[in-house]
């Protein structure tokens, strides 16, 4: 019986969210503020139940004096919901954007620009005919879009046609992105169709 | 009203509908097209399938309902072969609305069919919010990340934990994701730092950005969208709910292509009309 | 806790000992060579065991010859010459390495002895206070931030620094002065992303530019916000270029309008705004998502001349094919700093420029030496411990 | 005061980050490792600073009698509810019969995910299905090579990555008895050369443009990002 309610409620919210498509109605904007709410709602209290709960309070309970810290820096978050004071606001800020800056400076360096970087170093004289052909293609791709994005220099003679062969690399790799996108969204509809003719209505 | 006018000026709701038969209609009349795993599934699979008995991997689960149709498969899968290989399963999340996803499969497969046991067999540590820094932060101790599960039990006594507390006892990461944070972010900041191998199963649309992780050996596998997780299902057990799916797929994807042909055909005759007159 | 079955000698030089006292009694030699044999290994080749390098001193490194090495690799671990021996792990001999660390792993400051395959030796965990693995990338963030430094004190001190005019400004001044010729406004739209995303200061200052020629011209500007936070910075955006031509009575607060930060409720206000007031030039400049496409195609229907220009990968492909010209990624920021000269934008730019010359260089000389068959030399450089 | 000490802030947790990555000596790495345990409960507290604004604008909208303001009750209401069902003690829920409390499996939280939550939120991505195959129909124009390219580039991936390309290519092969590359294979040559150099080079590119903006946060040269001049 839960079930069967449960089901009908997603069904009825699936088909609300579909009629945007006729076109924008009350009982779309009702179902969208209703989701709205329940995404912020659901975020709140998980962060209590996962963060707040077992990270912070239980160790302040515990004795860690330490945890008062991070604390007052979090109840400092809140001085932005007041009308003065907000500035003590930046003081948590702060410290969250240099602690992430941080992590990503490290991260795209080592994740993306050097390992990126050293697994484009390829032999074009490697005993087969098919993977010389494609690590030259690999060298030459990775070069050109580079100098497509190379701005100290106008777009003249050979940088002009090198960034020229840079825009075709690129231009197959939007493609390439258009072609796998397309699949996401056909996947997300075939999910909800599944739904709605199998589990709802049990047709399929 | 000529009929290319007409056509131009169709009313996108027939577009709709034309997609939304199209997509339908294999799911009630199935064709039943085969599936050949590529490189890239089989790659995942073979890195699981390296694993040995006993063994701890960390199962990422970074996504959320509304990747569900491509990205639920993967994690289904994923643990089934991961149950075969009777491996130590410890699932986490960074995004909020994965756990109860996460606990789903692990009912379905782990508990309903292969009759592993919760705490023993495998864990969901559920959600943690923080983004990068519990990337890095599970490096140093994953107790001190999670002191208790997503139900709120203390995993210290847990036997799956025991003698794993950071990446260094751990073999493997499986990470299902949906974007940020998710593969990219596991690549920047462990594959290297902690010398971890990672496979990831991600969204069709994010998917091509990794193939460059793939051929630099950043990820030991990849699988993306609906088709990367039919392959490897068809590795894993020869069929699933993916792979189901793959016809309707097959489908739409003939109708979206048919749609830019017709819209440029119509384009190609419109200005040859253009430069006649 | 898996304790030892097999009594083995618990040093190499009492191992002698002991093999010398075997040589006496045959009964005892036997007896030893039974014991050796259902411990199933033989002897490690090039056995060393030292403090793991490059870390917070908790792992001991355990290094072996990895192919003369036998079938099985037995690692134990005790605190005492004489035991109790705890076994750490079994390899295969291939394996060539086991670095002892995690839990259950060798604490530091302490001595631990290790036996591999009845072979004993002993190592002392400790911390070092460089990672020289990681030395290379130092050097390699050095020089970025060092010409990045460079780059932006030129900027600062005014010096003329050349930025190539990317064509999507001549496209854009084009659609501006077609929507001044059919007397219609023009729409633009930065993006979907809070004011503190990158993309949208960014798209900020182009919009600043925007606003001038628009303000010239004297033609309509419209700013649909997806973020409230947003509002207060475009209008004042907007303002400064209407001030700067002159012109502060032509700005139109009401123009700037935010609309709706739910993601589709915009989209569909904004094709709202496409659909009534048929502005003839569209410019989609900042940071875009799922909406992109809907955006682009209404666009395309009432027959606008639509300038798009994002770093959001995704996104690009849908403003490829519906508008008339794209900035991809970079070339979104290098038109931000194009036009307004600002010295940090200037200078982050050039640095990026040059890094990208280096890398460039590194690359062609690399795959050269790669091609003669000196890849490992370019490649062991970059290698990440 | 007001400027000095976020940026501080902002410079000892940044280089803190950078140098744990460097130096992995314990005194560095535990401090790193508390400043990150740290940092975990200030970006929770973040999200929850997120959501008590759109609490606040909702609650404006209402007392304002804004356009639509009608729907900022359900959305009130839901977030509240919730709020409430999420956080209150696990046996308040469970003594009213419901099998857990909590955000637990089984509880009226999760029953709401479940059923409310992951439909929605399914149906709203499932409906860009439909504006991309309009927008194909409509405003996909080629125009120039670039957008041939792209254009064929997207049709072979398309059709290449859906077993339909493999039997397609099968049966035309099987027709003029040869053995030319089928779909599949076009469509993973594409994926792994053409797309992967271009992926290769925008990674390396946005790679410098982040490291860039990181260190002139962290060293405290950009301070636009934390609200200063």
């Amino acid at each position: 019986m839960p079930e069967l309610v449960g089901n009908t409620l997603a069904g009825l919210l699936t088909l609300a969210i579909f009629s945007f498509l006729y076109k924008d109605n009350v009982v779309y904007k009702f179902a969208e503020h209703l989701f709205v709410g329940l995404a912020a709602g659901y975020y709140v209290a998980f962060q209590y139940r996962t963060v707040f709960q077992p990270n912070l309070w239980d160790r302040l309970v515990a004795g860690d004096i330490v945890s008062f810290i991070p604390l007052a820096l979090a109840i400092l978050l809140f001085t932005r919901m007041l009308p003065s004071g907000q500035w003590l606001s930046r003081w948590p800020m702060g410290a969250m954007i240099g602690a992430y800056a941080g992590l990503q400076l490290i991260g795209f360096l080592q994740g993306d620009l050097i390992a990126q970087v050293q697994a484009n170093i390829l032999s074009v004289n490697t005993g087969s005919w098919v993977t010389n052909v494609n690590n030259f293609l690999l060298i030459v791709g990775v070069l050109t879009t580079l100098v497509y994005f190379f701005f100290s220099t106008e777009h003249k003679g050979a940088v002009g046609a090198l960034s020229k062969a840079g825009i075709y690399f690129l231009m197959i790799s939007f493609g390439a992105s258009y072609g796998f996108t397309v699949m996401a969204r056909m996947s997300l509809l075939i999910g909800r169709l599944e739904f709605l003719f199998g589990d709802w209505l049990h047709l399929l | 009203m000529d009929w290319k006018t007409r056509l131009e000026r169709l009313d996108r709701r027939i577009i709709f509908l034309v997609i939304f038969f199209a997509v339908l209609m294999p799911l009630f009349f199935p064709l039943g097209l085969s599936i050949t795993p590529g490189p890239e599934a089989t790659a995942f699979h073979a890195a699981i399938e390296a694993l040995q008995p006993g063994d701890a991997v960390y199962l990422a689960a970074d996504y959320d309902p509304g990747s569900l149709p491509e990205l639920q498969p993967m994690l289904e899968a994923a643990i089934e072969q991961l149950c075969k290989k009777d491996v130590r399963i410890i699932a986490g999340s960074l995004w909020p609305a994965c756990p109860p996803l996460v606990n789903r499969a692990f009912t379905q497969i782990a508990e309903g069919r292969f009759q592993k046991v919760y705490g023993t067999d495998y864990v969901n540590l559920g959600f943690k919010e923080g983004r990068e820094v519990v990337m890095n932060q599970l490096g140093q101790s994953i107790r001190g990340v999670y002191p208790v599960d997503s139900a709120g039990a203390p995993i210290g006594d847990m036997p799956v934990m025991s003698g794993v507390d950071s990446y260094a006892d751990i073999k493997l990461i499986v990470n299902v994701s949906a974007g940020y944070p998710g593969t990219k972010e596991w690549v920047q900041q462990v594959r290297s730092r902690y010398s971890i191998p990672i496979v990831a199963g991600c969204t069709a649309v994010s998917a091509p950005e990794y193939f460059p992780y793939f051929q630099s050996g950043q990820l030991s596998g990849l699988l993306g969208g609906l088709a990367g997780a039919a392959e490897y299902e068809v590795l894993v057990s020869g069929s699933g709910p993916a792979a189901k799916k793959m016809d309707a797929q097959s489908l739409g994807h003939i109708v979206i292509i048919g749609f830019i042909l017709l819209g440029n055909l119509i384009y190609f005759l419109r200005s040859r009309e253009g430069s006649v007159a | 806790m898996i304790k030892n079955r097999t009594p083995l000698p618990a040093s190499p030089s009492s191992a002698k000992r002991l093999a010398l006292s075997a040589c006496s009694g045959l009964v005892l030699f036997l007896g030893l060579a039974a014991l050796l044999a259902t411990s199933a290994a033989a002897a490690v080749p090039g056995l060393v065991v030292r403090d793991n390098p490059d870390d917070r001193g908790e792992a001991i490194l355990v290094e072996w010859d990895g192919e003369a090495a036998g079938d099985s690799v037995r690692v134990e671990r005790a605190e005492s010459e004489a035991g109790p021996w705890v076994m750490r792990r079994a390899l295969p001999g291939s394996a060539a390495r086991f670095v002892d660390q995690g839990e259950g792993g060798p604490e530091r400051g302490k001595t631990y002895f290790y036996r591999v395959n009845g072979q004993v030796l002993s190592a002392t965990p400790t911390a070092q206070w460089w990672n020289k693995g990681r030395t290379n990338l130092f050097l390699i963030l050095a020089l970025y931030l060092g010409l990045i430094m460079v780059f932006l004190n030129i900027a600062r001190k005014g010096g003329s620094l050349f930025i190539r005019k990317i064509a999507g400004l001549d496209a854009m001044e084009e659609a501006i002065g077609r929507a001044t010729e059919m007397g219609k406004p023009v729409l633009y739209v930065p993006g979907i992303d809070d004011a503190n995303n990158i993309q949208t200061i960014y798209s900020m200052a182009i919009l600043n530019s925007v606003a001038k020629m628009v303000a010239q011209y004297d033609t309509e500007l419209i700013v649909p916000l997806a973020k409230a936070f947003v509002l207060p910075l475009a209008e004042e955006t907007v303002r400064s270029g209407y001030m700067d031509v002159g012109r502060p009575d032509s700005f139109r607060a009401d123009n700037i309008r935010f609309l709706s930060d739910e993601q589709f409720a915009f989209t569909a206000a904004v094709n709202g705004i496409m659909l009534r007031e048929k502005p003839a030039a569209n410019l989609f400049l900042g940071s875009f998502f799922a909406e992109s496409l809907v955006l682009a195609e209404t666009g395309f229907t009432t027959g606008a001349i639509q300038i798009a220009g994002t770093a959001n990968i995704h996104q690009l492909p849908f403003f490829v094919v519906a508008c008339d010209y794209t900035m991809i990624g970079e070339e979104f920021f290098a038109t931000s700093a194009y036009l307004s000269r600002e010295p940090m934008l200037v200078g982050t730019l050039k640095g990026g420029d040059m890094m990208k010359l280096v890398i460039m260089v590194f690359l062609v000389v690399a795959a050269i030496a790669a091609t003669m068959g000196h890849s490992e030399a370019f490649r062991s450089l970059l290698v990440i411990r | 005061m007001r400027r000095e000490i976020p940026l501080f802030l902002t410079i000892f947790f940044g280089c803190m980050m950078v140098i744990g990555f460097f130096v992995p000596h314990p005194i560095v790495n535990e401090a790193r490792s508390r400043v990150e345990e740290w940092t975990i409960i200030l970006a929770a507290a973040a999200v929850v600073l997120g959501v008590a604004n759109v609490a606040r604008i909702h609650m404006h909208k209402i007392s304002r009698r804004d356009r639509d303001f009608q729907y900022s009750f359900p959305l009130l209401f839901a977030l509240f509810l919730m709020i409430l069902l999420g956080i209150v003690p696990k046996d308040w829920i469970t003594s009213m019969g419901f099998p857990a409390g909590g955000t637990d499996e089984g509880s009226p939280f999760d029953w709401l995910y479940n059923n409310a939550y992951v439909p929605m939120q399914g149906t709203m991505f499932a409906l860009l299905a439909f504006y991309i195959a309009s927008a194909a129909f409509r405003a996909f124009r080629i125009r120039t090579v670039e957008a041939a390219l792209l254009a064929i580039t997207a049709v072979l991936v398309m059709i290449g990555r859906v077993p339909v390309g493999g039997s397609i290519s099968n049966w035309f092969n099987g027709l003029i008895h040869l053995d030319l590359w089928t779909l599949p294979e076009i469509q993973q040559w594409i994926m792994d050369i053409p797309n992967l150099a271009a992926k290769r080079a925008i990674l390396i590119g946005a790679a410098l443009g982040a490291i860039a903006t990181s260190l002139k946060i962290i060293l405290g040269i950009e301070r636009s990002a934390i609200g200063g001049d």
